[in-house]
């Protein structure tokens, strides 16, 4: 392999997405654009004529390295690109509170938290594990957050009752009305 | 010095210029090739003090904490030395000890920095944006995670709460004359219309405080008639009161 | 290439991640752990020996693609991927006390650095570094803390035991008692 077909291969192998021919022309401020071109038919060459699990593919947008198509079942048996996914402590914490204070809004969630949770709100959104479920009274009426029946079926829940009971925890996460000793 | 000088710079910047007094510590030291298991230990004092000073660190605890712990190593080498030898420790022990300690723990952060180095030089494969249907593979969740991290929570608060500015501070003397107040004109009351519609935490921990107090002191009695029932404050009699 | 090599390839290449050989073993139920593990040799051989810009690097418990070091610098140039932002060392500090001395709790951490690592402890958690890998006996059965598969990651190791070990370092600290304290 040239060092300029070797410098394409790391580069559509790093970008992961279609990169266009002026992009890959920043690779190598000396190539020209029919070296860069030749280097990406001698990539393609090489891919061919090894039997290599990958290809370089051409699409609207440019350039790019995909698995050949043969092999996707197998990977997708092994399940090795869509594994369960641990969520993370941050995501983890957030759905906490909100399984437990809902409907909570999200200035409540990042006092408890003490860090902007914006992010993580979203990524449980999009999971499905929390929605909206109406809105707040004060300022801008802030939008409010609870569990979906997602959440109860990823815990194996037949609904939120059977959450564990946050006796021994501290006051902090009780819902308010519980904590005036029992009135 | 070659220290950093930056009086015109904010406090926050110095900071990241060392990761702690130790850090620093170990500039001087090394700056003047200095062994550590025989400090100087009232020339390195002075030259902490004016250092922290000049970058602006006396603001942080931490800093603060460390010259104190010098100047104190300080005095105690300044004491006379028992004549028998043997029974004298040397004050700067624990100090060569940590310093020794945190020296090794920088030569691994720099072997790590390395490390971490070179390995930024490899990228993976990007991520790529799988189509929407694949996005969210299953989320790996149990119950015991969940609780775990709840008690997690519950573990953060009291050491934040700590730095918080409470706006309302417990109002118990408050507390306890509007459970006077209430009683002068009544002879019950339950806890619930005590506290009201919608009381604040702080709200029900000082009257929770107060109740207990004027219960202590005999002012008030506190019954519930069953376990979760509403808990009653009746007013004490005057035979119950003295 | 062999078919299982190709497949080995499409795979690692598809996961974007360091995979175990058990994970790799799901690609073909009627390979054995023997015939991977060539498979696996034989890409990193063609790999070697063809001048690509990607090479197959044993980390983190599993295997990966990436690029090779001295394509670094261009991709970078061209800004078709960004280097990922560096640590700071008091992050690093509190990664490497965690990393000798786990399962280990903040009160020690915080002896060590003589600085509060609340803040470093939730960024290091955040970002999936560290993780609480159990509860200690003290007081208030204090969180103790480990490090993660991403921590191997971040350095390019393959295990925990190949950090340095702790008699190799210049600065050795044997058993504590035996220091000799410049008396």
């Amino acid at each position: 392999m040239q060092p300029l077909t070797k410098l394409l291969e790391a580069a559509l192998f790093a970008a992961a997405r279609p990169v266009a021919l002026d992009e890959l022309l920043g690779l190598d401020p000396g190539a020209t654009e029919e070296e860069v071109r030749a280097a990406l038919s001698e990539l393609q060459g090489v891919y061919h004529a090894g039997g290599h699990g990958v290809e370089v593919v051409e699409l609207a947008e440019g350039f790019q390295i995909l698995t050949r198509r043969e092999c996707a079942e197998a990977i997708a048996q092994a399940q090795l690109v869509q594994r369960p996914r641990r969520l993370s402590v941050a995501a983890m914490e957030t759905l906490a509170i909100i399984g437990y204070r809902q409907p909570v809004g999200r200035a409540e969630i990042e006092e408890i938290r003490g860090v902007a949770v914006d992010g993580v709100l979203r990524l449980l959104q999009e999971r499905g594990l929390i929605d909206v479920v109406g809105r707040g009274e004060g300022l801008g009426r802030p939008l409010l957050y609870g569990t979906t029946l997602a959440f109860l079926e990823l815990l194996g829940l037949k609904s939120l009752s059977e959450l564990p009971r946050l006796e021994d925890l501290s006051v902090a996460l009780k819902p308010l009305a519980d904590q005036a000793v029992g009135e | 010095m070659a220290l950093p000088t930056a009086a015109d710079r904010p406090f926050v910047i110095q900071l990241e210029e060392f990761s702690g007094p130790l850090d620093l510590l170990l500039h001087l030291i090394r700056e003047q090739e200095i062994e550590i298991t025989d400090i100087p230990i009232g020339r390195i004092a002075d030259q902490f003090l004016a250092a922290i000073h000049v970058l602006r660190l006396n603001q942080a605890a931490e800093y603060l904490e460390m010259a104190a712990y010098l100047l104190r190593i300080k005095i105690l080498m300044l004491l006379p030395q028992p004549l028998d030898a043997e029974e004298w420790e040397d004050p700067r022990a624990e100090l060569v000890r940590r310093l020794l300690e945190y020296e090794q723990i920088r030569e691994v952060v720099d072997w790590m920095l390395r490390r971490a180095g070179e390995r930024a030089d490899r990228f993976p494969r990007g991520v790529v944006p799988e189509p929407p249907e694949l996005l969210l593979p299953p989320a790996e969740v149990s119950v015991d995670q969940l609780l775990q991290a709840a008690e997690r929570l519950v573990e953060l608060l009291p050491a934040r709460v700590m730095h918080r500015v409470v706006p309302r501070p417990l109002d118990t003397e408050g507390a306890t004359q509007r459970i006077q107040e209430v009683l002068r004109e009544r002879e019950r009351v339950e806890l619930a219309e005590l506290l009201g519609e919608r009381p604040t935490i702080t709200d029900i921990i000082s009257v929770l405080i107060a109740l207990l107090e004027l219960a202590r002191l005999g002012a008030v009695g506190l019954s519930q008639a069953d376990g979760f029932g509403p808990i009653l404050i009746t007013r004490a009699t005057a035979h119950e009161a003295a």
